[in-house]
């Protein structure tokens, strides 16, 4: 296998009961290189970033991931616990410890927050909150579901700009988005 | 190697056809015998010693119990053999049998309930063997109530088979705790279990009976299969030419 | 062992007042089999109709 | 360890998930003699089997948001993708459960015993049949809550009950049999002996399940 590839799909297919969402699906994710997955509502973008996290299985086809440091993953849900602060949720998700938590949490402005209980928050700052988890991680493969919902321009921008130096350091990202980002990438179009 | 084999001889196609050229043959053959046992049975065997005409209900009662459990076995195995081999025939056979085996298990309960008012003098007694038939009902229940809340027929099989093999390793664990516990109570005058040395006269309609039994209920499990393999596979190109 | 174990056809059905037990379990069991089977039946003929039609 | 202390963090702040079971335990331990002719030997009669049936629905209750919260808020697809263990993750869960609701409501069950039958004995032997029986239950309806999923608690309770019976059974008998002071510890070793096959294999069925709901 070519080992540029984080992401070789040939001619994947996906069903559920006799209802085909996509068939005959190749495409491949190199180092360093970002693929925006395109298509309307209910065109199966969801559920084929799900094939590639590997919680669904494809119908059909075959599809090899090349992530030796694991894959992270930003959905719809945040995986949030709302009955538990800031500063527990952090510690739920095992970033408590890491080297560069407190400029992140600067950077984002969540540092007044760290006492509330996270069902206070709005949803953006949730979300901004369920970004540390990307941020803070160190993976090869990045996958978002509409990664930009519910953020603020500034946080858009801190978003595009953390997702372009990942790819500066050889690490794959694909991604859904409605709202148009500025990061350079190459387009799946599911029919 | 294995995995092969079934695929191929397991295919909804290949089974599809074979059910419909033997079908009637086990219906039919088996419909004589059960109607000319029951007849014999209920009509022309000699009354019994002890319990009068209503140990006729035999005849209809043991080959339903009989069966309650033989069809639960039959989903456990063919829950294994999904869960292993991933055989797409072994999830329809378990789907299609559960609806057959509750009526199964229901028409077991009901039998031994009626038998018991003129034999025991009461329609339910916590008898170790109509408890854990109680048990089996309810798990049938459980399975048909899991397959139906789920849309997603792949995500239904495979909780479902889960839940058959999880209940097949309960059932010997319930039949011996509930033995166990009905000791505690005095025993029924007439158990069902050990009969005085049986006339034949008596065994042969029995045995008839539920051999006829047997071929009904694989009949019934037979085209509720092949109503599981046309609603779950509607789409391929093969029923369309089946149709 | 193939005569007629009673002496008429109401007792028969009487069976010494066990009749009622009996042919109640008997007709139980013929109607849960003959419902179980016509319904897959039914259920199979509209199955089958509605693909014929999208044929 | 860090997953139980995490564990715990969470359901030490879900207060109505750990207090809610003991409370209905408890109310249901307090209202049992109300129900009877205030006679000692009357309550003593049914005493053990309400005990026992307690037990039972506070573990069914216990476990009611087990698992649907993680579902529910995306927690469950970010632990597939870690590839962390799940088996281990939720066997970790089950006992943070038992040491947070089971043993507190084993502690009360000792101290009913003993208030009903004032034999200091009996309820000695009470107390460790109430830790082994709370944590059966809690392993089956974990299973029964990870089948029903996201399909309502009746789905799951109706699918655990065949479950539970024998170990209901098991129970009765135990007591009977220290009742009549034949020797009572060899069904402590049968309860101990379902409790490490249902220990070891209840996680791992219940990891395939919740794949199977993830997909």
């Amino acid at each position: 296998m070519n080992t540029s590839l984080i992401i070789n799909a040939e001619n994947i297919a996906y069903k559920v009961n006799d209802f085909k969402l996509f068939h005959n699906l190749s495409f491949t994710v190199e180092k360093g290189e970002a693929l925006h997955v395109q298509g309307a509502n209910g065109s199966g973008k969801s559920t084929l970033l799900r094939i590639i996290l590997g919680i669904t299985n494809q119908t059909k086809g075959k599809i090899e991931i090349n992530s030796e440091k694991g894959i992270s993953y930003l959905g719809h849900k945040n995986a949030l616990k709302n009955y538990l602060s800031l500063e527990d949720n952090i510690l739920l998700m095992e970033l408590d410890d890491h080297l560069d938590l407190l400029k992140y949490i600067d950077l984002l402005g969540l540092k007044k927050l760290l006492e509330v209980n996270v069902a206070n928050l709005s949803y953006g700052q949730q979300k901004k909150l369920a970004l540390l988890r990307l941020f803070l991680n160190e993976s090869d493969l990045i996958v978002l579901d509409e990664p930009f919902v519910g953020l603020d321009d500034n946080t858009q921008e801190i978003l595009s700009n953390f997702l372009k130096d990942q790819l500066n350091k050889n690490k794959g990202i694909i991604y859904t988005s409605h709202i148009s980002c500025s990061l350079e990438s190459k387009i799946l179009l599911l029919k | 190697m294995i995995k092969k084999f079934i695929h191929q001889f397991a295919s909804p196609k290949t089974y599809l056809f074979q059910v419909n050229r033997f079908y009637p043959y086990i219906f039919y053959i088996s419909l004589i015998i059960y109607t000319f046992s029951l007849i014999w049975g209920l009509l022309f065997t000699p009354q019994d010693f002890v319990q009068g005409n209503s140990f006729r209900i035999i005849y209809l009662h043991v080959p339903a119990s009989f069966l309650s459990q033989s069809l639960y076995v039959a989903m456990a195995f063919a829950s294994i053999t999904y869960l292993v081999w991933r055989v797409k025939l072994a999830a329809y056979l378990i789907i299609a049998i559960a609806p057959v085996g509750a009526m199964t298990t229901f028409v077991a309960l009901i039998s031994g309930s009626l038998w018991g008012i003129p034999t025991w003098g009461t329609w339910w007694q916590w008898d170790a063997r109509i408890t854990s038939t109680l048990i089996l009902f309810i798990m049938y229940l459980g399975l048909i109530s899991l397959h139906n809340s789920f849309s997603n027929y792949e995500k239904a099989d495979k909780l479902l088979s889960w839940l058959v093999i999880v209940g097949a390793v309960n059932i010997p664990i319930i039949k011996k705790s509930v033995d166990w516990w009905s000791t505690l109570h005095q025993s029924a005058s007439i158990t069902l279990t050990d009969k005085p040395s049986i006339d034949p006269s008596m065994f042969y309609p029995l045995i008839g009976s539920i051999i006829g039994f047997f071929g009904l209920i694989i009949c019934l499990v037979l085209i509720s299969s092949k109503h599981q393999i046309l609603i779950r596979e509607k789409t391929k190109s093969w029923i369309k030419d089946y149709v | 062992m193939f005569s007629f174990a009673f002496n008429s056809f109401e007792e028969a059905i009487y069976m010494n007042g066990h009749g009622i037990y009996v042919w109640i379990v008997f007709s139980i069991v013929i109607s849960c089999l003959a419902a179980f089977f016509i319904s897959y039946k039914n259920k199979i003929q509209k199955i089958k109709k509605k693909l014929n039609e999208s044929n | 360890m860090k997953i139980l202390r995490l564990e715990y963090l969470k359901l030490r702040k879900k207060t109505r998930s750990w207090l809610g079971p003991i409370l209905v335990f408890w109310l249901i331990m307090l209202a049992y003699p109300l129900t009877v002719e205030f006679l000692q030997d009357k309550l003593e009669i049914g005493f053990f089997s309400v005990l026992w049936i307690a037990i039972l629905i506070s573990m069914m209750l216990a476990t009611e948001d087990i698992f649907i919260e993680d579902y529910n808020d995306g927690s469950l697809e970010q632990i597939m993708i870690k590839n962390s263990s799940f088996q281990f993750l939720v066997s970790m869960r089950i006992v943070i459960y038992w040491l947070m609701i089971g043993v507190p409501i084993s502690g009360l069950s000792f101290f009913f015993s003993l208030g009903t039958t004032e034999e200091i004995f009996l309820s000695l032997s009470i107390f460790p049949l109430a830790l082994i029986s709370s944590y059966i239950f809690l392993n089956l309806f974990v299973l029964g809550n990870a089948l029903s999923l996201n399909k309502g608690s009746l789905l799951g309770a109706l699918v655990t009950m065949p479950l539970a019976l024998p170990v209901l059974i098991v129970l009765g008998k135990s007591v009977i049999s220290i009742q009549l002071g034949i020797n009572f510890l060899e069904f402590i070793l049968l309860l101990l002996g379902c409790l490490s096959i249902i220990m070891i294999i209840v996680p791992v069925i219940v990891s395939y399940i919740i794949k199977a709901h993830l997909e």
